[in-house]
């Protein structure tokens, strides 16, 4: 078991014959993942990367069983496309896309809850059970199948952690990037009854960053309903109020989602809080050190 | 983000339906008193400074005037002043009216709740953050099926309004909430929204539209934010950059990584001056481009801290390399470079023939570029 | 519902920028002449017989001109023209075109899926249930978030469009969908949508605006559908009344009641004549406008079937008690009562003290009221 | 147990204050149901049949703790009157109001959807379940508690043949009117599985009309899945294709939804279809005594 991606996931890409979508559809293949169907309007008949592409999700479906999304259209056009793969049954979608204006996805999310599907995302690195699938773009190089849950709302950061686990000797159950931006499908509070029902997942690295409340929620949750050891690490502690520190999201407006706010709930919650990046994989090491059998 | 001038909220407003003061924005003393003398402004009048602070009223950015000539004086006055760090250049003239009731009106989007909310509150008139949470209704707005009958009548209530305000008050929320969603807009705010007599009307506006929606609204994109204008070159180029108070340039790319590495280097006793998110690039022009904007800054000494993923590490070493060529001599800095990831070896090799060498411990790299800056503990 | 004559929903077309040949709606052939001689019809020209009913070409109620007294004689041929049952006192004038391929648009309700549902055929221009299903494209549009870029590029290539065609067919759609919403209509249908050159263009309108949606557009209000003089009466007293080719009137309450009833009178040999369903009133004063109604229509015999709900049988008692004083002695009809349900004893009370019977068995009124109208078994 | 209401129901009236909401507030708790609020906006503070009337639905959960909702507001009111009632956490509402757009009711019915309520109408004359509690209009007097299940798309006629099963001694389940408009929020096929799980339920009536496919699309739900006995009737026969028989749903259009599609598919289900209404009641009866032990 794994958490919402395994070896049944079967992927369309929407938007395979761009850069991007051209480049990662390589990638995921490379991690083993069951990449079935490419989408791009008007390329219908043609391959990439040996994929089959399509002019609409509801014939890459019907053609060939794909159950998963992973979104590289443009900002202007991601809505329909997230519309487009629920509308055609399926139940998960990762949005890679960048700078999705928030009232769109706020339209996208109602619409997938409505009907029954999840997305990961926007503006999100994917998500990856080391060993079994990957829907998105977090570099292979950093995986390797292990213990370690994952969730957060970075990108290069988490690859960076991520990557610092692997080095420690240890591996990923699974790592959900959630992404940046303010609003998002899938939020911490969403992502964390996965890991607590996964029984591969020993304990959880939690990267959160400035803006919003979501870490404040997680922490909630985790009091309450996460019964598995937690890391965790907040970035944007130096950064000023009123400044978007490159993630849409990640902005202190009004006093509030400031990086002391987030620390304090999670160490309240009795997560294990990191000052430095690097600290992470140690503090990960050394709770798999104290629970191994001597 | 832009935030819209008052003046510039006030027009949206009209033109979807909130009723505001009969004005007019001018950018001189004569012109102001031309449309004074004119009629065109009713008087007596408030000139009122069109920066985007708040606290214009204590800070004497807002003033009364009873005839053309007294305009002409508040407006000169005004003009030019410094308030908290922004030029005055546009000066508002309304009609005074007599304010009955201060209310607060304002749509928002709750991250939490993954939803618009209205906000409404009849303890107005003042920054919204010092009325007690008891004090403001929120109530989330489904975009399916929008601002409903019901939610409008219990703001209404939440208002004290009845009889022919709470009529009035119908379609201001309407119109609110219309604007809000066909601009694209982060925050519309009414504060206060004043009853006039029998009449409701916005004696202020506070609008930010959202930069992502850009591509629907043109009509934004020349607006200028309070970006500085180095801010201002990067955004046209679509890279991120920030201004801060330091002398520590710092270039990662995704923004979770370029927190943490501020973060990291303000642990270490260095202080960040300027970041730069290359973000999910791979081209090599566009790191260039980023280094040469650095290099303009003039940092004490840069960092470049880079996680390769979708941008690659021989990418980026390719790109610094070729801006190593082009950045004059004075504008040269100390550089600290750390690439890891996707094609990492490649991109280490293509630094190692320009002559840097890349530290792959984070704590090691950013304790050297600390001490190059010459700061540290 | 209202059923809108071609040159209306041609109208809404243009509003919602649905293209349509240019033309012009006469009610004269001086008219006609004039329009054509002026040039504000293009020459030659299609004069069409603006009614509701389909195979108006196949009927001779569409014919062609080339000069203003060609469309004046046209005209002339066409107007007063009676039309399977429909008097034609309008013609529309259209500039022929070069008609390349005709395609079939329209959105509808599906009521098992409760959505509307956009249907595209390649094989337009003909009666769409002529049509192989498989030759026809569903697709349901969710009200939320409405029609969509991916619905549109279906439709497209149902329609074997590509390039310019398929970007001229984009905000068609877009408009169909705005017109069926904001309208509130039950049906917009293009048929035939033609290709004309490299352009595509719809060439005939069906629209059908709901009744219910009346409240938010009275604009609809004046325009008559294909009611006889007193289903319009009935309508403007809110009662459901319909004109079927029997001789026995049918009072009843509620729809499925009143069709019931009709069905037995059926199997009984009886024929039902005209329908009047009361509804849920409770004022005695409906009861009685309803029965003079049906006093006009003249039946051979009336069956009051009642089961009262909202509806009380002393209330329907004593409406049809004040009528029988009010109906003149040449209109009067024989009457079979049946009263049930709430407040029967009253009801049934009310009706013996003016000398009427009510009989509690349906078989039993139901076989009264067809002997007493001279037909059964 | 019943189906969808019981002594547990809790109806707030909205619209209470209108001569229809008064009326049938005192019928409703004149048949035992708890009608614990009503709703008027700016009548807050006043009663109704000794019931508190509220200004908004919300105060009325809030204070009473009401669990289903009566609706009586006029048609261009409806829709937001539903909307609020579900957006208060209301989760059965029952539309008694007639002549609401059906752009209007395919609104209410997503949204209903989308937050797990159910909607029986508009147009109907409700639900009932004899000895426990009624939310509508269904005249009180032709009720007795038993064990025949009924659903309808009429109002009066269903009275008439709810009457006849109570006139032969019998008595029912529950009752459901669903409403004779072309969208209505629970078809035959939403209520049946509620019929075929209810074990107060022996056998089901079944009452259609011409128009749509509903009594087609029951027809296959109870071949396929339903277990117990049906006794249906088609009311419109003899209606002429084009004109509405006065339900806005009523009409025979483009030659589909006639009553001798619908009987003959019901014939196939294995219902037995009554030619007149008063034979339904006559059947039940024989149905029941064929059942009966000896």
């Amino acid at each position: 078991m794994s958490v919402l991606v395994d070896a049944s996931t079967r992927v369309v890409v929407q938007g395979i014959t761009g850069h991007q979508g051209t480049v990662h559809t390589a990638q995921m293949r490379a991690f083993g993942t069951h990449v079935v169907a490419g989408v791009t309007p008007g390329k219908a008949g043609s391959t990439v990367e040996g994929v089959p592409v399509f002019d609409a999700v509801r014939d890459a479906v019907e053609r060939t069983g794909a159950n998963a999304s992973c979104i590289f259209v443009p900002a202007p056009f991601a809505k329909d496309a997230l519309l487009e793969a629920v509308d055609a049954g399926i139940r998960l979608c990762v949005i890679v896309t960048e700078h999705i204006p928030f009232h769109d996805m706020l339209v996208m999310y109602r619409y997938a809850r409505a009907n029954g599907a999840r997305i990961i995302g926007p503006n999100c690195p994917g998500i990856a059970a080391p060993g079994k699938a990957k829907v998105g773009i977090i570099p292979n190089v950093v995986f390797r199948p292990g213990r370690v849950g994952v969730i957060s709302r970075s990108g290069t950061l988490t690859y960076e952690i991520v990557n610092g686990i692997k080095e420690h000797g240890l591996g990923q159950s699974t790592c959900i990037g959630l992404g940046g931006d303010p609003v998002v499908g899938t939020s911490f509070v969403d992502a964390l009854p996965f890991f607590e029902a996964d029984p591969e997942t020993d304990l959880l690295v939690l990267v959160g960053e400035i803006g919003g409340t979501a870490e404040e929620d997680a922490a909630e949750y985790i009091q309450h309903h996460f019964s598995k050891p937690v890391v965790a690490y907040i970035a944007g502690r130096a950064a000023p109020p009123g400044k978007r520190m490159g993630h849409a999201g990640a902005i202190i407006a009004r006093g509030r989602g400031t990086a002391a706010t987030k620390v304090a709930a999670l160490d309240r919650a009795g997560a294990r809080v990191a000052r430095f990046p690097y600290e992470v994989p140690q503090m990960v090491a050394e709770i798999v050190a104290a629970r191994a059998p001597r | 983000m832009v935030k819209l001038a008052e003046w510039r909220g006030k027009e949206l407003f009209r033109k979807y339906g909130v009723p505001v003061p009969t004005g007019r924005v001018v950018r001189s003393a004569e012109e102001g008193e031309r449309a004074a003398a004119s009629g065109s402004v009713p008087l007596p009048c408030v000139v009122k400074a069109q920066v985007l602070a708040g606290g214009r009223g204590k800070g004497g950015a807002v003033r009364f005037a009873n005839s053309p000539s007294e305009v002409h004086a508040a407006t000169a006055a005004i003009l030019g002043l410094e308030f908290k760090g922004e030029k005055v250049r546009e000066v508002l003239l309304e009609g005074k009216v007599a304010i009955g009731r201060e209310l607060y009106l304002a749509i928002a989007l709750d991250r939490s709740l993954r939803s618009p909310v209205l906000m409404a509150s009849a303890e107005g008139g003042v920054e919204i953050e010092t009325v007690a949470d008891g004090a403001v209704d929120r109530q989330p707005i489904d975009p399916f099926p929008g601002i409903t009958g019901f939610e409008r009548r219990r703001a209404a209530r939440t208002l004290g309004l009845s009889g022919g305000l709470a009529n009035e008050l119908d379609p201001i929320l309407r119109a609110l909430w219309a604007l809000f969603q066909a601009e694209d807009a982060e925050l519309v705010e009414i504060n206060p929204l004043a009853v006039v007599g029998d009449h409701l009307l916005a004696l202020d506006s506070k609008v930010i539209i959202e930069d992502d929606a850009g591509f629907r609204h043109p009509e934004y994109a020349e607006i200028r934010d309070d970006r500085t204008p180095l801010e201002e070159i990067a955004r046209e180029k679509e890279i991120a950059f920030v201004q801060l108070d330091g002398n520590i340039g710092v270039i990662a790319n995704g923004a979770g990584l370029t927190m943490a590495t501020l973060d990291v280097l303000m642990e270490l006793g260095g202080k960040p001056g300027v970041f730069l998110d290359l973000g999910g690039t791979d081209d090599p022009k566009k790191v260039t481009e980023a280094f040469l904007l650095m290099a303009e800054a003039r940092p004490n000494a840069v960092f470049l801290n880079i996680f390769g993923g979708v941008t690659r590490c021989d990418t980026v070493a390719t790109g610094l390399v070729a801006a190593m060529r082009q950045v004059p001599e004075a504008n040269r800095f100390p550089l600290v470079a750390r690439i890891r990831g996707n094609n990492e070896k490649e991109g280490i090799e293509i630094l190692r023939a320009a002559g840097v060498t890349s530290v792959p411990d984070l704590r090691a790299s950013a304790e050297a570029v600390v001490a190059a800056a010459g700061g540290g503990r």
